[in-house]
């Protein structure tokens, strides 16, 4: 990488972290005016954990995630229409409204979903991983989870299984303290997350999530060991949510002081800092940057609100998917019929 | 006794307290039931008033803390477990249908498990495919568990009390779509311990031309229905509020039907082997010759939820299908 | 075209080799079917015929490998998940019916889960109440999957390999009672490639005066019973196998009683919201005015089935009770 | 103890071991000549485990564990005649012959039941320990599991609330080296399966299996340092099963070699060698016992053959347990009859 390309690719990193932000503050700003339905939990704080570590990963590497998935959705190239459009449930979302905010996929850009129920899509994540070790391809699974997953059936037999099988699979626990109401430290008796994969045998990392470089460079380097010799990885990711865990959450199990705190290791700020230290970003670039993105981000909201509804006569529509056309049934055939396969 | 009027969840959250506070013995435990006074807030005060013993934070782990439950109960304790929402218990069904109500069976009659599973059930708004699971039909295929859904604060008071009191596993599936709804309740213990019975349904509107069967969430919406229907086409709807989906009780839906002939049920979960299957069989095994016209059934339709809210409104049942299935069945 | 006469086991080996040979993307995981050659012998010699690549074995983790087939089938792999028996897929419930019928819904129709989960399913021999549950009613409630129950070798080869083809996930619940079974069936591939059609009933008995409605276990119990009746009672009863449980072929069934005007069902599972209630309430619903009796049905007592022989007899579905119920439906 | 009650309680952990050893070869002789139906999982080789464990804890400590029950009830002080009786499903057995040989429960010894869905019953033990602990008990509660049953969702889930909690729950891991035809090594990507238990934070040790002492000595001590405060034990116990998973099963997957190397550590042989050495023991009373342990093993299948059947008119008796008799339903009142709740 030449320095013109790797200035662009930073300010990327800065420019990513910075469009999920002002995506989510305009949703939230959506969902109180109530155009949105249903739940949406904020992904505001943790930016740099989706941004850093779909820089560090190729864009063939299948992403799956829970339910807190704009951030990894945006990282991963959708755009901010498609997404503002499917919290609207409108047609043109990127689940075409079927989904919500807990079911962005993209199958274009190997966004392999958002997933709502505590767990259950780390044994998918696993299947990815197993699938692409069945082809003998290189490609990675990153697989995202809360704090608060790692205490679930489908977590454990999904890491016993990559373990054992050496699935080419990252999971990355976004350690954000909490879930809902409950202090990790509630919710399991270990000192540190990251010791959780010792149960597994499997080689376990922390990084710093609002770090977006050292995320960046702690995926790279496991990405790049796992493509060489498939293995899994846990890696426990610290960071913090800002915000209540969903739009209905007042989060008083914390204290405004522990928010400033953390709030004071912002991603961005820290990033943008070090940039404009370093020389890379000027103050007008900055402001240049933010005002894009947040225009991009009023303007998804237009998008999303003059975008049609899914039709009515769709209802049925994605409940089957129609037969393969190399599927031929036989009719039983009249010897066949003939049989009295049960001697009466 | 002066009656009070107080919401559907505060109903909840006073049986919760009385039955705390009558029997050291019962405890809830559940995710957030207690620091955040429950994701609905029906554990509101709980803890404060309770303590940190009797009213439990659990990991996210169903299956493990139903099964902490069953274990608890099998030795004496009363647990009350609390799903954050029933399509949670998905993760836990082998708990909650394979061990909790074939303990007593497998023990020869030495164990059984007073346990109450709780929380919302069913229908909630646009919160998408995974989610919203109605499961009183899925578990009212397993013999030896109980299965109430409340539509009323009165019921949702005394129905969980009653739980509680029941020496066999009962699910009380709540409707998170009621919560707010309010209703005249007597007043609290000391004064009066409301007991609802279970496996009694209730005549929640009297009519002569047909009866609509309904539980939890489809009761307003058919007492709704059977209010317009007689406006407009001066049809007589006897609205019947199951209340207990297992035992179910069957004489007053056959008494009710033996007076009005014809038959739409409304529930609230999928039509596939749900709970109107299996009043409609119920119902003409025992008095076919009743029957005028087809059992009518509004159910969900046969598609996984979708998010779109104008989708969502046209899969789940409402109040408009309900009032077409009765004209239909009275050929109005 | 020469049949051949092989069990039901064989046959869905056969189904599983053929599949297996016809496309480098299926491949059969579960416990113990690969170097142990499946619990029940199915997968018989696969390991050393396809690899472990393609046959492997799982550790006891339900609800992880199930999950691990729908996520490779999501990117194009056609698994095929083998639960040794589907009571332990209870414990798997929140994969197979919460993520893979939905991922399609979810995904707004970019994804789906082309994927097979079978396994023997409902009532074995003396097990005890955790371990013959039959499943069929509990899965078909979702939507979004395919779920049928071969009675003959030939359906259980043809619709096993049908499912494999299909891009929905389907369920093949096998008949455990039925494994040493024997019936003819077209030869193997490349000479015949069987492909049962999933959705279409079989008639496998004609008759006039009362329709029994089988499936799986109670089939041969039914047939058995159709010629009992006959014999002692001159009663013309056709047998239909259902064979898929979802789709249901509602023609088939609706042209039978539309005929006999008398329906029995006769289900291998418990009778609360089985697919018993769903049958009386689909004939009754499109033909009301046909039916001139009550339809009767012969499941599971609602009980949980007890180790003693003879009380699991008494408890069971069987040919004697289907005998009872015709006679009793037809009068006689 | 004085130094004839310690040979008394020595004599009884042979006796107990060569008691399930002779029952259960009398099961297998039943079972062959069909006058068992359904599973029969022989523990076979294991009895130090159960044997010893049972010595090491207190009477009104709780067991529980999964199918492969037989050694844990008769060590419990369950008698044959009602263990033999159940499997023949007779109405004498110790679940009124309604639970079968995966089933044996037994109130009055605080047998919490065999347990047939692997992995199922851990949580229920941990319900157990949560019980004693929520009444302030002294009480222990030992939990058995298969090597198997450490990949399954529930066992995760339960050690995880038991270390949290700090319940007072023994988790015995009898890892007789398979699960079914499955070596341990094939379903997990550990070590030594004691490494499981660094997931949970959990105070982990290895015992050996075989030796009914150790075992004894171990679980003694665990009891009592958890009697004085409460906590969770993983404990890999070292073991090996002779017979196959069950009936059914010829056990192909294993070398004759191999099994007669685990046959020359058997805990009967090892164990009446030792007693003998240490004088203990004399070869003529260990005849006399393996006499008498035969007898009684003998005794019980006439004792089930002759029982009673369950009756028929019980079929529905053990489905639904009876109202408790302070429950007092009381009927919907006029004053509350007349509301209308919906506005209707
Ligand atoms: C099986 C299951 N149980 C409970 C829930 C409800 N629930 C949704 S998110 C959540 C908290 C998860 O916290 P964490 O894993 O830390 O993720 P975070 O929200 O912090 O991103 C809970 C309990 C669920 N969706 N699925
Ligand atoms: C959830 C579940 N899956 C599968 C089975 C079938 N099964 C019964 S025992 C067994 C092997 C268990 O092995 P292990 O835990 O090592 O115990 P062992 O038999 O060696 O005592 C299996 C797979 C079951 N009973 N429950
Ligand atoms: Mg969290
Ligand atoms: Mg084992």
């Amino acid at each position: 990488m030449d320095k013109s390309q790797k200035k662009r690719s930073e300010l990327k990193l800065l420019y990513d972290m910075l469009a999920i932000r002002r995506f989510e503050e305009k949703a939230q700003q959506q969902y109180q005016m109530q155009k949105i339905g249903g739940f949406l939990h904020l992904y505001i704080g943790q930016e740099a954990v989706a941004v850093g570590s779909v820089a560090g990963c190729r864009p063939e590497d299948y992403l799956i995630t829970a339910y807190r998935d704009h951030g990894h959705a945006l990282a991963r190239g959708m755009g901010m229409n498609e997404c503002m459009a499917e919290i609207f449930g409108k047609a043109t979302g990127c689940s075409k409204g079927l989904g919500g905010s807990m079911h962005y996929f993209d199958k274009k850009n190997n966004m392999m979903g958002g997933h709502a129920i505590v767990g259950g899509h780390i044994p998918l994540a696993a299947g990815l991983g197993f699938a692409s070790k069945y082809r003998g391809e290189d490609r990675v699974t990153l697989c995202y989870m809360g704090d608060g997953a790692i205490n679930i059936g489908s977590f454990h037999e999904a890491l016993n299984m990559a373990g054992l099988w050496k699935l080419p699979v990252i999971f990355v626990c976004e350690n954000n303290q909490f879930a809902m109401g409950t202090a990790a430290g509630r919710s399991n008796p270990l000192k540190e997350i990251v010791d959780r994969g010792a149960g597994y045998a499997m080689p376990s990392l922390v990084m710093d999530g609002m770090d977006v470089r050292a995320v960046r460079d702690t995926i790279g380097d496991v990405c790049a060991k796992i493509r060489k010799s498939p293995e899994p990885y846990w890696i426990e990711c610290r960071t913090y949510r800002y915000r209540g865990h969903s739009m209905s959450d007042p989060a008083t199990y914390r204290t405004k002081e522990e928010l400033e705190k953390h709030k004071k290791d912002d991603p961005i700020t820290n990033f943008s800092t070090t940039l404009l230290k370093e020389g890379v970003l000027t103050e007008e670039e900055y402001k240049k940057m933010d005002a894009e993105v947040k225009a991009l981000a009023a303007e998804s909201v237009a998008f999303a609100e003059s975008s049609p509804e899914p039709p009515l006569e769709d209802l049925h529509k994605y409940t089957l998917p129609p037969l393969n056309p190399d599927y031929q049934p036989v009719a039983t055939t009249p010897e066949i019929a003939k049989q009295n396969p049960f001697n009466c | 006794m002066t009656l009070r009027e107080i919401t559907y969840r505060q109903a909840l959250n006073e049986a919760l307290a009385e039955e705390l506070e009558r029997d050291q013995n019962v405890f809830l435990m559940g995710e957030e039931v207690a620091q955040y006074n429950g994701a609905y807030k029906i554990s509101q005060g709980l803890l404060e008033r309770f303590g940190p013993k009797r009213v439990i934070d659990a990991p996210i782990a169903e299956a493990g803390f139903a099964g902490i439950g069953i274990g608890a109960a099998m030795v004496g304790l009363r647990p009350i477990v609390e799903f954050m929402t029933f399509s949670f218990s998905l993760v836990a069904f082998d708990q909650v249908a394979n061990n909790a109500p074939n303990i007593m069976t497998m023990s020869g009659g030495q164990f059984h498990a007073p346990i109450v599973f709780r929380g919302p059930n069913g229908p909630a708004h646009q919160l998408g495919a995974t989610h919203m699971h109605a499961t009183e039909c899925l578990y009212a295929n397993f013999p030896g568990l109980k299965i109430v859904v409340p539509a009323t604060p009165r019921d949702a008071k005394g129905l969980l009390k009653s739980a509680v009191r029941d020496e066999a596993p009962v699910l009380v599936l709540e409707v998170e779509m009621l919560y707010a709804f309010k209703g005249m309740v007597e007043p609290p213990m000391p004064e009066f311990d409301l007991l609802v019975p279970i496996g009694k349904a209730s005549v929640a509107r009297e009519g002569s031309d047909v009866t609509i069967l309904s539980y939890g969430r489809t009761v307003p919406m058919a007492l709704h229905a059977a209010e317009q229907i007689e406006k407009e086409h001066g049809i007589h709807a006897e609205v019947i509020d199951l209340r207990s989906i297992k035992p179910l009780d069957l004489e007053t839906i056959l008494n009710s039907v033996t007076k009005t002939h014809r038959v739409v049920v409304a529930e609230q979960d999928r039509p596939f082997c749900g709970i109107g299957a299996e009043l409609t069989f119920q119902i003409q095994q025992h008095i076919f010759d009743e029957l005028d016209a087809p059992v009518a059934r509004v159910a969900q339709e046969e598609v996984a939820v979708p998010y779109n809210e104008a989708l969502e409104h046209a899969m789940l049942p409402n109040e408009e299908k309900i009032v077409a299935a009765v004209r239909a069945t009275c050929g109005v």
